[in-house]
């Protein structure tokens, strides 16, 4: 019948119309072999002239290990890609300034061709040639990025300070090497004592001026990093650094680095311990803090983690009131911001979590910092106020090394014998004999477990607050009360979220024992701490 | 009848219960009122 | 029309009004908020141990018989099991990723605050009570099992080898314990309480209280609080619920579910027997109309030859009178006798078709009606 | 023709008896050793053939009788007179035997009637279910007692009886509309558990306009049937008319068929339920929407067209089997689809028994009224009621 004879002739035309469409975006992408999908740290995408405005096609995915390897077998070296100007190889793709957009595109295009087109010639296996547009200009490429971020931690650091093959003519340290500031008046970048700093704090994510107003741009941090270390380790011989973007950048490379354990402190004029003063004396009520500089150098494995934007005190930019070089970040907050890593509060809480300290502390509620953990750091002792105005800086450095150098240096606690031996729980046995459990043992293990830890020696004030981890909600002291006497019946609705007498046993012991990583007695083997009852 | 419904189930029991009875009423009246409606219709074919 | 009929309509009226307005209030503007004293549980998976003890004395408690497997061996914990006609409630164990320890998460009855059982069985056997206990009564069960289709959570179950009495089987919440003014049997035997009991309202001020105070350990999200309108167990976890075999279910209640289709069938019984009714009259009076017109036809066809047949007559009779008179009366015999004759003819010839189609017109069954 | 004349043994019968006979082996296991027994139900899924076939299928497949009935009646479509008996026939013992089939599926059978007479849960879509059927039943009960009194010979009543037609042809029609409807609707309350390809705040609607296209396809299937095995019990109206009424019925299905396309497209788009097409289960649902709605529809079309009757047969054919397929995605294969494998159902060979048992004894006896009553052929006495 006429109907079904055209409907079929509609469905082959269809089909027909998908096939060529489907073919037709075949031939736009690439039959080439591009390296299986794997995880790469040299994935670097070339958006250069995607950042001058928008392109017919998206920005390409280029694997610059592939390419260093190639060379090496064609026995040729960066400067097959990387031309040099007065002395400094630029980073950049054969060329040592950006053009148009028109000049990139050509450059790009008939130098990777070419070379491209070369190898493939000598029958090399090669990338992409002309016509395979998507296979370069590929947005998500099968290859995931392993790439990792990489830092000069106190380790390497020193590796280099003490390396051999780095040295400054004319100078005993090679701290010039790398660090340097821009001197206005010579117009030079060179290295000043005690200026020393983390590249970070010059160089921005964006290139800017050198100095207020001048025209002459410094480079972004990623271009300035790269070139002291890539170029440094390139022509150095000998003992140096990797220049492969694997190198540096995997989490396999990191771990391979030496580390050295016994790092000496880095001099660079900074106190061993000073007052954190605030700008405003009439509004800061609290006594100053004295902070222990040279205890946080030795814990911390860098300057950048406090010093985020460049090394200067706090107060600089953080002010009581906060402003812009602050981000309007306030001097509390800077301080005590419990979210962030990089106050005090924020760094300190991150501690809790190691196991020894977390078996009391991840059963404690945030809560609200009670006045004696204020008392710890804002010492009663401390100079405030007016009495702080009047000090100069050296008597400030002497307050605050006085009061850090009378702070306690191990926890205090009770006396072997103030501690009971064993305490016997038994007001509820039914099913089971009273658990006889090894108070003291418990107590002495868990107190061994954070000996030396300075944070615990000075916040754990009192013998008795390291016993408030079981004995809660109730004051400091030497007999606190029994379980019992709050804890009782279970569910009773006007005493809110508060566990009955059994539960809070089993919490508290059990709870610790998790948070502790403590493996035996399991939580569910119950007779390993009370004996079934016969009878 | 002041009763509080606590939960829409319990209310929807309730309507739906008088719901079914008022329905098969309905059906009936229908009935009833097409006949009351046609009573008078003179028949097509007279015999 | 006098004044006193006047006034007992208005009365009416206004009594019709004020029944209308209650009704508006409890369906459209008045929500269903549940028991004020609905009691609940709330389920702390970050407590729980797995060690099974609710399970031990859920079956004390209901006296169910004991299961294959002693209570305190734990390896049962390594399958996924689910709650049957003999076991009520049973705990599982689930490992999620990036947590180096199990989590355990007790499964029974919820006892939705609109459950959907209810909703479902056409014998009221199940009720909710105003402890918060959904109940079951197996005297009125049909057995038809479309509860166990209706719950969400795939909680009742049934006794399908008893033949002569199989009852659907679920948690009770322990509802005599509780009017008795004792425990649940799980809660009461939970070494560490992670089951929680009390009102729902305060299960939740807690559930909340917890998240606000460990903020790091607990999802912030509260299952039961609003899943299938809300139910009387609650739960709190360190991972996202569905990672513990919850099934993703909405907010809607069942009640909600159902009541728009429920809502329909009055209105089909309204509206259909006047459609259809509407319907058989158009086409009734169709066939009136054609039966009428054929009833005109045939009448005029039957004038329309008697005409003719007159005019025959006239004219024979003239021709006749100027004959002779010895031919005049056999001429008259003939033509008359012809006349006649043809007349009865078309008459037959009219009237056969007539009769058929009257007959035809009867099919219908209320021309006896 | 199993009477009279010929041996009483023929193939078909023996068939027939040895079926009877299985089937009431399975019926006496069923209730002494109890449904698990002889299903393969379980916790999870509670609902096996049994009601997914038996009264699903069955059920929509009885629709004929409304179908037929008011067109004839209340659309004054006279033409289809004739096929008004056979179908209502067939309708009743279908919904009859529906009522059968439940006996078994159901655990305290006995009780069946207490949603009626003792505990009414008006909230359950059930509930409306269980009403409209039982007084369906009766509906369609009365509708057909003119053919076994006037076999009987009882006039007056008979008279009475006839004087009903048109509010019993309407009070069908409205409760047809609301239990065919309500069957969909019984599935709303588990948007969880039904495949959202298949679950739909429209489940109702798609319900009954499916059991229209069933009842039409029913009729015609039927007809095929009865004329292959009855054709010496049907008088000359019946013949003469039968093709017209298989004609009108394809017409009318092939388009509401068309409509039903649309629809389950619309609300495909409502809830955005696309994706899924590209899942296994968005597959079966193509071939459900192209191979059992959309082809029946335009073999209709083409039988129409063509005034070819056989096509129209294969498409009815087509028509049948889609119902039954759509029921079952809805009552079973698209239910529980989030159940591991191990744990979906599948109906064990004793239900699979049970429930030929039960067509059987439709089937048979219908074949008895057919063969005794004024069912395929008019009652001489009777021929006014023509």
């Amino acid at each position: 019948m006429m109907k079904g004879r055209s409907l079929l002739r509609w469905a082959g035309l269809l089909v027909a119309v998908a096939l060529v469409s489907v073919w037709g975006h075949e031939a736009r992408s690439s039959k080439a072999e591009v390296s299986s999908a794997g995880s790469y740290a040299d994935i670097v995408t070339i958006d250069v002239i995607g950042k001058m405005g928008n392109t017919e096609l998206p920005a390409v995915t280029y694997r610059h290990d592939l390419h260093t390897e190639a060379m090496k077998k064609l026995n040729k070296d960066c400067s097959a890609c990387h031309k040099t100007q007065d002395g400094k190889m630029s980073l950049k793709f054969m060329r040592t300034e950006d053009g148009s957009a028109e000049e990139l595109k050509k450059l790009y295009h008939t130098n990777c061709f070419a070379c491209h087109a070369e190898q493939a010639a000598a029958g090399n296996n090669t990338g992409p040639q002309e016509g395979e547009c998507r296979a370069c200009h590929n947005p998500n490429p099968a290859d995931a990025s392993a790439w990792k971020e990489v830092g000069m931690d106190k380790s390497l650091h020193y590796r280099h300070i003490s390396a051999k093959t780095i040295k400054v003519a004319g100078q005993d340290v090679n701290c010039g090497a790398c660090h340097h500031v821009y001197d206005p008046a010579t117009k030079k970048a060179e290295w000043k004592k005690n200026t020393e700093d983390s590249c970070r704090a010059c160089h921005k994510s964006e290139p800017t001026p050198v100095a207020e107003g001048a025209d002459k741009m410094k480079p972004a941090f990623k271009v300035a990093a790269h070139e002291s270390c890539v170029l440094c380790h390139v022509k150095t011989t000998g003992d140096t650094g990797p220049v492969t973007c694997a190198g540096c950048h995997t989490a396999e490379a990191q771990k391979q680095y030496k580390v050295v354990t016994e790092v000496p402190r880095l001099e660079r004029g900074q106190p061993d311990a000073t007052l954190v003063v605030a700008d405003d004396l009439k509004k800061a009520k609290l006594p100053a803090v004295a902070f222990n500089h040279k205890l946080h150098e030795a814990s911390l494995d860098n300057c950048r983690t406090c010093h985020h934007e460049k090394i200067a005190s706090c107060t600089e930019c953080h002010t009581v009131a906060g402003k812009k070089e602050g981000n309007f970040v306030q001097l509390e907050q800077a301080m005590h911001a419990v979210k962030s890593k990089t106050s005090c509060v924020g760094c300190h809480n991150t501690a809790k979590t190691d196991p020894s300290c977390a078996g009391c502390h991840s059963l404690m509620p945030k809560a609200a910092p009670s006045e004696q953990s204020c008392a710890t750091c804002h010492e009663k002792n401390a100079p405030k106020g007016d009495e702080l105005a009047a000090m100069d800086k050296d008597q400030k450095l002497a307050a605050a090394s006085a009061l850090v150098s009378a702070r306690p240096t191990t926890m205090p606690v009770y006396g072997d014998e103030d501690i009971p031996e064993f305490v016997e729980i038994g007001a509820i046995a039914d099913k089971y004999e009273p658990s006889k459990m090894p108070h003291r043992k418990i107590v002495k293990t868990m107190i061994a477990a954070v000996a030396g830890n300075k944070m615990a020696a000075s916040f754990h004030t009192d013998p008795g607050t390291f016993c408030q981890g079981c004995h809660h909600n109730s004051p400091v002291s030497k007999t606190p009360p029994k379980c019992q006497s709050c804890h009782g019946k279970p569910f009773e609705a006007d005493k809110g979220d508060r566990p009955g007498l059994k539960a809070a046993y089993h919490q508290q012991c059990m709870g610790c024992h998790a948070a502790m990583k403590l493996e035996k007695p399991k939580a569910t083997a119950c007779k390993e701490c009370h004996a079934e009852r016969t009878n | 009848m002041e009763h509080i419904f606590y939960t829409l189930h319990d209310f929807m029991l309730h309507t739906k219960s008088i719901v079914y009875i008022l329905m098969g009423l309905a059906l009936v009246s229908f009935v009833g009122y097409w006949l009351f409606i046609t009573g008078r219709d003179e028949k097509i074919r007279k015999y | 029309m006098d004044r006193r009929k006047f006034l007992s309509l208005l009365g009416g009226a206004g009594l019709a009004s004020a029944m209308g307005a209650t009704k508006v209030k409890a369906a459209g503007t008045h929500t269903f908020n549940g028991y004020p004293d609905a009691m609940g549980v709330l389920h702390d998976s970050t407590r729980c141990i797995g060690c099974r003890k609710c399970e031990q004395a859920c079956a004390e408690v209901n006296n169910l018989p004991k299961p294959e497997v002693a209570y305190d061996d734990l390896t049962v914990l390594d399958t996924k099991r689910r709650t049957d006609a003999k076991t009520y409630t049973v705990v599982n164990k689930y490992n999620t990723a990036g947590l180096d320890h199990p989590i355990f998460r007790k499964q029974q009855c919820n006892h939705c605050q609109e459950p959907a059982c209810a909703s479902a069985c056409f014998v009221k056997a199940f009720t909710k009570n105003p402890d918060g206990s959904v109940t079951y009564n197996g005297d009125l069960c049909v057995g038809c099992r479309y509860c166990m289709v209706a719950c969400p959570f795939g909680v009742p179950t049934f006794e399908y080898d008893d033949p002569l009495d199989p009852l659907v089987q679920k948690c009770t919440m322990c509802h005599p314990r509780i009017q008795e003014g004792k425990l649940p049997g799980c809660v009461e035997k939970c070494p560490k309480e992670a089951l929680t009991f009390g009102r729902r309202e305060d299960l939740l001020a807690i559930a909340r209280d917890r998240i606000r105070k460990y903020p790091e350990r607990y999802e912030n999200h509260i299952y039961g609080e609003k899943e299938a309108g809300g139910t009387s167990w609650l739960y709190l976890s360190a991972v996202p619920h569905t990672e513990l075999g919850m099934p993703l279910v909405g907010k809607t209640s069942a009640p909600e579910l159902t009541s728009g289709a429920l809502g329909a069938v009055p209105m089909v019984v309204g509206i259909w027997p006047v459609l259809l009714a509407g319907a058989y009259g158009i086409s009734k009076r169709k066939e009136k109309i054609a039966a009428e017109e054929q009833a005109d036809a045939v009448r005029e066809a039957i004038d329309k030859t008697k005409a003719d047949a007159d005019n025959a007559m006239k004219t024979a009779l003239d021709k006749a009178a100027k004959d002779k008179a010895a031919a005049v009366d056999r001429e008259v015999k003939k033509a008359v006798a012809e006349a006649q004759q043809s007349f009865d003819e078309k008459l037959a010839a009219m009237q056969a078709p007539a009769e058929a189609e009257d007959t035809d017109a009867g099919n219908s069954p209320e021309e006896e009606a | 023709m199993s009477n009279n004349q010929k041996s009483f043994w023929t193939p078909g019968n023996v068939l027939t008896a040895f079926i009877l006979a299985g089937g009431l082996v399975l019926t006496f296991l069923r209730f002494y050793k109890g449904i698990g027994a002889v299903t393969n139900l379980d916790d999870n899924n509670p609902w096996g053939i049994w009601i997914g076939f038996d009264l699903m299928c069955g059920v929509a497949l009885a629709a004929g009788g409304y179908v037929t009935s008011a067109s004839c009646y209340l659309f004054g479509l006279k033409r289809y007179h004739s096929a008004v008996r056979p179908a209502i026939t067939t309708a009743f013992l279908g919904y009859f035997f529906v009522v059968v089939a439940l006996m078994y599926d159901l655990g305290h059978p006995w009780r069946l009637p207490y949603p009626l007479v003792y505990s009414q849960g008006t909230t359950s879509l059930l509930f409306e279910v269980g009403l409209c059927v039982a007084t369906y039943v009766t509906v369609l009960f009365v509708e057909w007692s003119p053919a076994a009194l006037e076999w009987l010979g009882f006039r007056k009543i008979r008279n009475f009886v006839i004087r009903l037609t048109l509010p019993l042809t309407i009070l069908g029609v409205v409760l047809s509309t609301m239990h065919q409807s309500s069957l969909g609707a019984l599935f709303l309350i588990a948007p969880g558990k039904l495949h959202p390809l298949w679950y739909s705040s429209f489940l109702p609607v798609f319900f009954f306009m499916s059991s229209m296209v069933a009842g039409a396809s029913m009729v015609i299937f039927e007809g095929t049937l009865a004329h292959k095995g009855m054709h010496d019990k049907m008088d000359e109206t019946h013949l003469k008319e039968a093709d017209g009424v298989a004609f009108g019925m394809a017409k009318a299905a092939s388009f509401i068929l068309l409509g039903y396309f649309f629809i389950k497209v619309f609300d495909i788009t409502m809830d955005n339920d696309w994706q899924y097409l590209a899942t296994g289960y968005g597959a079966w649902f193509l071939v459900e929407m192209f191979g059992f709605v959309a082809l029946p529809s335009f073999l209709y079309a083409l039988g129409v067209r063509e005034k070819n009757l056989k096509l129209v047969r294969i498409a009815s054919v087509f028509g049948v089997l889609g119902i039954v397929i759509n029921r079952f995605n809805v009552s079973m294969i698209a239910f529980n689809w989030q159940l591991p494998a191990a744990e979906r159902y599948f109906p064990s060979w004793m239900e699979v028994g049970i429930s030929i048992f039960v067509v059987t004894l439709i089937v048979t006896t219908y074949r008895f009224i057919a063969t005794k009553m004024p069912v395929l052929y008019e009652h001489p006495e009777y021929k006014d009621a023509h």
